[in-house]
């Protein structure tokens, strides 16, 4: 089987993330925006894997690792939309443009 | 001892106070005792491994660089980690290693707003890093991200820690803070300079024969980068680098401004060592590297010098702010230290360390002076000061002491520097315009008795007389233990090198007379 | 591989040279060191001593009084010349800095009579300023001070000199200004600071000069050069050269430091410090520093900078003349006094300069002696009334019976009267003089010993005849004080029979001549001075007779007491004229003489003094300040400042616009992030 | 590609599975159908590891995300009180900008994927590897990454903990 049609749907998912990263005002909704990225980028590696079928499985691995990676991403993440939410009572990202210069 | 001197040694004088800011970052603000030990312990080992360093050190062939090694760092630009030290670098690495302990020792009980020991101590181990790295970096990259990284710390130090009263800005019509004004002055005047230098350090790089970073290499090169059609424009970017930093006139502006603004340990710190940096970098860069541009611009950087000393002498005389004056004073000295590097000869570039190591011990005693005054008088005008022999007897005598050390008393550490440098100006390398530096010379020997004036003139305001009447009833702490701890060793540096000069041409007369003999021809 | 303890000692190896001399002069430099090291002992432990630290600087003091008679009377009888040199530095291009000690017979001579007066001032200054403020301190000064000029002294090379020199400017300045809670103290000691450290400019470039010409900083070296006419020494400068302005330049810095006109500015202020201090600064340690760096050098004026003399003697002749004037209308004992020194030292530097080397050097000798007598006397005066005016004194002769004796001896001395020191040693000068074949300049040294005489009778008569004064009951000093004086008074009794000449009678010369000269060797150099070995008797009779008719002038004029009554500068002086009437008019003429000369002439020098000299170094002073304020408020701070402050205004402009792209929206950020991702793939597309 | 194959076909329904779910991640006005459609966009990815032979991470996805992270997920929409049914106001004002972005991506990625990997092959496809391999590799050669990104855990944790706890720690108090 061709490894293109998954390495396109892969690039399918980014380009939804990044658009619901830039489109989206809700920070949890920003979040798993992020998760689909993430989620990509796995495609990728485990697709590479299968064609250059390393011997040590490294794209696996690092599917692994960043599946990991990712849900500490989500843990602290939703921890900071929680302060947030909690200080403002908004989860909006919008409404927290501080660092304006 | 193998591994001392394969370089471990240097870098471990380089890298422990980093060491020191981890750990110190490690641990919680409220533990303030354990903080100071901390800073206290590095910086101890630091001053015993560059006393080591001392014993270790070569003096037979002084000249060589030595505890050195050279690894491969950035390959694609062939920047090396190189460090060693030779004769030259040895006097001023311990004086750095020396002063930074002393001012963590005296910061034990003197602290600015907004206090903060914990961020204070960081940025003097920062400091010091950058000051001993600046020290042994025998590669262009290294040296410059040291010389830069000291900024950073002493920008943060007179920008939190410094005076806070309001200052018009001279031409404009605002009125702003003191220190930011300092700090934001400093920094962009270094800035401005480096910017300079670091263009000479690629245009070397790109222009070499053979592409390297490394000093001891493109010393190896100096006839063929001399031979430069762009030798000139490089050697005036370094020039413009270190000038800026000594400073030389007129581009001292910034001294004053920083010196006095800054908390005691920042001005201590600045005149004992930063101002060094650049004259370092003169005799360590720009002389071996580009000896005919050097011979070149000698006679104007000699005419500028003898300005500074004359015009920091006559500005001294005009302050009534007693850190200012003392900052105006560095302007001058600096200037017979700068005197020196332009006479070109071994007698003058002597003449400069040691006169840059007597003004690192001298000046920074009278800051840490000018700071303790002020801790207890809270203010620093000396028409209001007076008597202050009868109100503090040991402060008002090491005061007297100290400002008897800087007017270049013979027998004291500074006189050395000034006679040498004036002898060495008076008969300058040969094919140099004795007219100019004759001159220069008349110039400087005049600026011995400015200096002395406004010397004694600070004296008779602030210590003699009987104390105004503002200052009666007033119980006033004299020297405590930790100032005596902070300065004694200063005191007995001040002496020691006054009659023993040996302790400083001991280690630098050798490798003068090879840096000379090599880029001059002898 | 070399050891840092190696690199510290190695030099100390190099560079040693002992000519001669035993165990005696090998240790000598402990005298050197014994000075400072009990100078910083008395700081550090003075105040727990029974006498506050006295005790340590008078052992101290005894100590380099021994050794230093040991060491001359070594020198006399071995004729020793030896010299030591220690490396402390190697300042590369083959000059080496050193610490030495030299003996010979010049220093040991020197050695001796900082020794001598040195410990009779420090006993004298044991009772003298009991209760004192700063006691322990003051000794500790003290110390410091002779530590200094031993150096001085002691130095073989050029860079010590000045080390001492300066040390000794030092020391003058803590100790003048001793009682600085006045400000005038304080500035008189700074005064003298500064005036001296103008003169040390002339000082280092003179050396520069030298020691550059030959090669090297010691004076060996350079006075060999000179003889050698070296090279280096003859490089013209202008229609002069090298050896000739650096000459100058020498002398300009001991012009300095002996208070050469128009520099002595610095000494009659320097009064303000206790007369102790007065007394060793006149004889033994500050002022004499210039006359013996001279004779130091003598052999370059005698040699190769010939040409320097003539401005030398017409300098020496006009401060021993001038301010030998002014000293004739000071009203403060002390003042007189110090205008006295002046006028002697210029005696000394004229001596030197017409090539009296052991003229010059004796006179130092005597000098030393009675004019410290002379002060510490003077002292004893001002401790008895408890005032320096003489207006306050009178009729003390009563009072105090041996500090009268003893200052008529000093001031017999100083005066010149047979067979007292001072006779001797000015007729070796005014026979230097004659023999030279300046014979202007010698009735002009004749005349300074006609006011010499003149005023020192003044003084006496005011102080110690006629009624007293003052308030308070005078009384005699304690025996402290008063056997440092008697003590002198003999030295200013039998200092001369050092260099006493034998009597020519017919073409017979009687008696054996002493021979201060032989005394004085320096190092093999030919001095080619001129030493009579006989009395110069019709200069003597010269200098005789001005001393007498000065006396006789004076007491005819303030013998009775007089000129108190009215104005200190009256010219009437009511009472004196039957008597001069009786003699002739002769005394009118006098008088009118004596009051030109006391009235508008001396008043018109003390007023140049004052106006002009004085006023020009206090302009020059307040107007360099004032100067540095101007360059400073319009240069500095409008100048150079407002270049860099527009740099700073424009980058924060720049950073105003700038700061306007800090939305602070983190999407924003994104859209950036990854539009500048596109861009950058697009871009290497297109340029791959 | 070669529609003989059923492979083939699996691929085609799962691809089609997680590229709608994907897209309605991103464009649902409702949080939790968003959500949702992201577990539903997960559990294509695992099927589609499962296909690729990735059989321990497609089981490692199922858990831990459609399990531990999906459910943080709705517990963070909660508790921020999120508007759970159609919400307007979701989106905001730079769509376009956005789907600009989004779509150049993709075409850059797909044109540049094209460029680079057409006609290559996935040769090992419907052999899984063994769990016991990966074992090998995560313990032996990657043992310093895992060690580290355990510490990048627990420090999450940690953190977490800290940023999400209500009341102020007395640390805080002595800080403030």
């Amino acid at each position: 089987m061709p490894i293109v049609p998954v390495l396109i749907l892969a690039a399918f998912l980014f380009s939804m993330g990044i658009y619901g990263l830039l489109a989206r005002r809700n920070a949890v909704m920003v979040l798993l925006a992020v998760e689909l990225m993430l989620n990509a980028v796995n495609i990728n590696l485990v697709a590479f894997e299968a064609m250059w079928l390393d011997s040590m499985a490294s794209g696996q691995i690092f599917s692994i690792f960043i599946i990991t990676v990712a849900a500490a991403e989500v843990g602290i993440g939703l921890a900071i939309v929680l302060m947030i939410f909690r200080n403002s009572h908004s989860a909006n990202l919008d409404d927290f443009a501080t660092m304006k210069g | 001892m193998e591994w001392f001197d394969n370089g471990w040694g240097l870098t471990l004088i380089t890298f422990l106070p980093l060491v020191g800011v981890v750990l110190i970052g490690l641990m919680p603000q409220s533990q303030e005792e354990k903080i100071k030990k901390t800073a206290l312990g590095t910086s101890i080992i630091v001053l015993g491994l560059s006393i080591l360093a001392a014993f270790r050190f070569d003096y037979g062939p002084a000249a060589e660089f030595q505890l050195g090694t050279s690894l491969s760092w950035i390959p694609a630009i062939g920047s090396n980690y190189h460090i060693g030290i030779d004769g030259i670098s040895l006097p001023m690495l311990i004086l750095s290693a020396f002063v930074s302990l002393l001012a963590i020792i005296y910061s034990w009980n003197h602290w600015e707003e907004p206090r903060n020991p914990k961020a204070f101590l960081i940025l003097i181990l920062l400091l010091e890093m950058g000051m001993n790295g600046t020290f042994v970096a025998l590669d262009l990259v290294l040296f410059f991200i040291f010389f830069e990284l000291v900024l950073l710390p002493m920008y943060f130090m007179i920008g939190i820690w410094g005076d806070k009263t309001p200052r018009t800005v001279a031409g404009f019509n605002l009125t702003i803070e003191t220190r930011l004004y300092a700090s934001i002055k400093f920094f962009i005047f270094t800035l401005f300079g480096s910017a300079f230098m670091l263009l000479s350090f690629l245009a070397l790089y790109f222009n070499a024969p053979e592409q390297t970073f490394d000093i001891p290499g493109l010393i190896a090169q100096a006839p063929a980068l001399s031979a430069l059609p762009v030798a000139g424009l490089i050697f005036a970017g370094m020039f413009l680098g270190f000038a800026v930093k000594v400073p030389m006139w007129p581009l001292h502006t910034w001294l004053p401004d920083a010196h006095t603004a800054a908390p005691t340990v920042g001005s201590v710190l600045l005149a004992a060592i930063l101002l060094k940096l650049g004259s370092y970098g003169f005799i360590r860069i720009a002389i071996p590297i580009l000896p005919e541009q050097a011979k070149q611009w000698a006679p104007a950087i000699a005419i500028l010098a003898a300005i500074g000393i004359i015009y920091g002498s006559l500005a001294c005389l005009a302050q009534t702010d007693m850190k200012r004056l003392i900052a105006f004073s560095s302007v001058g000295h600096m200037g017979f230290v700068m005197l020196g590097i332009a006479s070109l000869t071994e007698v003058g570039i002597n003449a400069a360390i040691i006169g840059m190591v007597a003004h690192g011990v001298i000046t920074g005693m009278l800051f840490f002076l000018a700071g303790s005054m002020h801790h207890r008088y809270h203010t620093r005008d000396m028409l209001r000061l007076g008597g202050n022999m009868k109100l503090m007897p040991k402060i008002g005598g090491i005061l007297a002491f100290t400002a008897m050390a800087s007017l270049g008393l013979p027998g004291l550490a500074g006189f050395w520097g000034e006679f040498a440098a004036l002898l060495g100006a008076y008969n300058p390398l040969p094919g140099l315009d004795l007219g100019i530096f004759r001159g220069a010379m008349v110039a400087g020997a005049i600026g011995t008795v400015l200096t002395a004036g406004y010397m004694l003139w600070m004296l008779q305001k602030v210590n003699l007389g009987e104390p105004a009447a503002e200052w009666e009833g007033h119980e006033f702490a004299d020297m405590d233990k930790y100032e005596l701890m902070a300065w004694a060793p200063l005191l007995v540096a001040t002496v020691a090198i006054g009659v023993f000069p040996n302790l400083i041409f001991g280690a630098t007369s050798d490798a003068v007379a090879s840096l000379v003999q090599t880029a001059f021809g002898g | 591989m070399n050891s840092l303890l190696f690199a510290l000692t190695a030099e100390a190896e190099h560079g040693s040279e002992i000519t001669a001399g035993g165990p005696l002069q090998e240790w000598a430099w402990l005298i050197l060191v014994a000075p400072f090291v009990a100078s910083v002992a008395i700081i550090f432990r003075g105040k727990t001593m029974k006498h506050q630290g006295a005790e340590i600087a008078v052992a101290m003091m005894s100590f380099v009084f021994g050794y230093g008679l040991l060491l001359w009377i070594d020198t006399i009888r071995n004729k020793v010349v030896y010299e030591h040199s220690v490396a402390i530095g190697n300042l590369g291009d083959s000059w080496v800095l050193e610490w030495g000690w030299v003996v010979d017979g010049l220093s040991s001579m020197m050695y001796f009579v900082v020794g001598s007066v040195g410990l009779l001032v420090f006993i004298y200054a044991v009772s003298y300023m009991k209760g004192e403020i700063r006691y322990t301190f003051f000794f500790s000064s003290l110390s410091l001070f002779v530590g200094a000029m031993l150096v001085l002294v002691a130095a073989p090379n050029l860079a010590q000199l000045i080390v001492g020199w300066e040390l000794v400017g030092l020391a003058s300045y803590l100790l003048i200004s001793h009682y600085w809670e006045k400000k005038e103290n304080s500035s008189a000691g700074m005064k003298a600071f500064l005036v001296n450290k103008v003169a040390d400019v002339g000082l280092l470039i003179g050396t520069f000069m030298l020691a550059v010409g030959v090669g090297s900083l010691r004076f060996s070296d350079i006075l060999h050069g000179a003889q050698e006419h070296a090279e280096g020494l003859l490089v013209p400068i202008g229609n002069s050269n090298v050896a000739v302005v650096g000459a100058l330049l020498l002398f300009f810095g001991a012009m300095g430091k002996s208070a050469q006109f128009p520099l002595h500015i610095w000494l009659p202020d320097a009064m303000a410090g206790p007369t102790p201090v007065s007394a060793l600064m006149h004889a033994a340690t500050m002022v004499t520093a210039g006359i013996y760096l001279m004779a130091r050098m003598f052999p370059l004026y005698q040699t190769i900078a010939v040409d320097a003399r003539s401005i030398m003697l017409w300098v020496g002749v006009l401060t021993l003349f001038l301010t030998g004037l002014i000293a004739l209308v000071q009203t403060d004992l002390k003042k007189v006094l110090a205008y006295s020194t002046v006028s002697q030292l210029g005696y000394m530097m004229t001596a030197v300069a017409a090539g009296g080397y052991t003229a010059g050097v004796f006179h130092l000798f005597t000098h030393a002696f009675f004019k410290a007598l002379l002060f510490l006397a003077a002292g004893s005066v001002i401790h008895g009334v408890h005032s320096n005016e003489m207006t306050d004194m009178g009729g003390l002769r009563k009072y105090m019976p041996r500090t009268y004796a003893t200052f008529m001896i000093g001031s017999l001395a100083l005066v010149g009267i047979f067979p007292l020191a001072g006779f001797w040693s000015k007729d070796e000068i005014l026979g230097t003089l004659g023999h030279g074949g300046y014979t202007m300049f010698l009735w002009v040294a004749i005349a300074g010993a006609f006011v010499t005489a003149f005023y020192m009778t003044r003084a006496v008569a005011l102080t110690f005849f006629g009624k007293y004064k003052g308030h308070g009951h005078p009384h005699e000093s304690d025996n402290m004080m008063t056997v440092p004086l008697m003590v002198l008074a003999g030295f200013s009794i039998v200092a001369g029979l050092t260099n006493m000449p034998g009597f020519l009678i017919g073409d017979r010369v009687v008696g054996r001549y002493t021979g201060f000269s032989r005394w004085l060797g320096t190092r093999a150099l030919a001095m080619g001075d001129h030493h009579p070995e006989a009395l110069e008797w019709s200069l003597a009779i010269y200098g005789a007779i001005a001393g007498v008719l000065g006396i006789v002038l004076g007491w005819m004029i303030f013998g009775k007491d007089k000129e108190t009554q009215e104005t200190r500068d009256s010219f009437s002086i009511p009472g004196l004229y039957p008597v001069l009437t009786v003699k002739y008019y002769f005394d009118d003429v006098a008088l009118g003489i004596v009051g030109f000369i006391k009235g508008p002439l001396a008043n018109a020098v003390d007023w140049v003094n004052t106006w002009v000299i004085d006023r020009i170094v206090n302009t020059v002073g307040f107007g360099t300040k004032a100067f540095g304020k101007i360059v400073y408020d319009n240069f500095d701070q409008k100048g150079i400042d407002l270049a860099i402050n527009a740099t700073a205004v424009g980058s924060g402009a720049a950073g105003g616009m700038l700061r306007k792209l800090q939305t602070g929206k983190i999407q924003q950020y994104a859209g950036a992030l990854v539009a500048g991702a596109v861009a950058l793939v697009i871009g290497f597309s297109i340029f791959n | 590609m070669d529609f003989a194959q059923p492979i083939t076909w699996v691929f085609t329904s799962l691809a089609l599975v997680i590229a709608y779910t994907g897209f309605r991640v991103v464009t649902s006005g409702n949080l939790i159908h968003s959500a949702l459609a992201l577990v539903f966009s997960l559990a294509g990815t695992a099927g589609l590891f499962l296909l690729l032979s990735a059989e321990f991470v497609a089981w490692v996805l199922v858990l831990v995300y459609m399990g531990a992270v999906m459910v943080l997920f709705l517990f963070g929409i909660m508790i921020t009180k999120a508007p759970v049914g159609y919400d307007a106001e979701l989106d905001n004002e730079h769509k376009g900008p956005a789907l600009v972005a989004a779509v150049s991506v993709f075409v850059l990625m797909s044109w540049s994927t094209i460029l680079a990997f057409d006609g290559q092959e996935m040769s090992s496809l419907g052999v899984p590897t063994a769990t016991e391999d990966l074992a090998d590799a995560l313990l032996g050669r990657f043992v310093l990454p895992f060690e580290i990104v355990s510490f990048v855990l627990l420090a999450a944790l940690v953190g977490g903990i800290t940023l999400a706890r209500k009341d102020n720690s007395p640390a805080e108090e002595e800080m403030s």
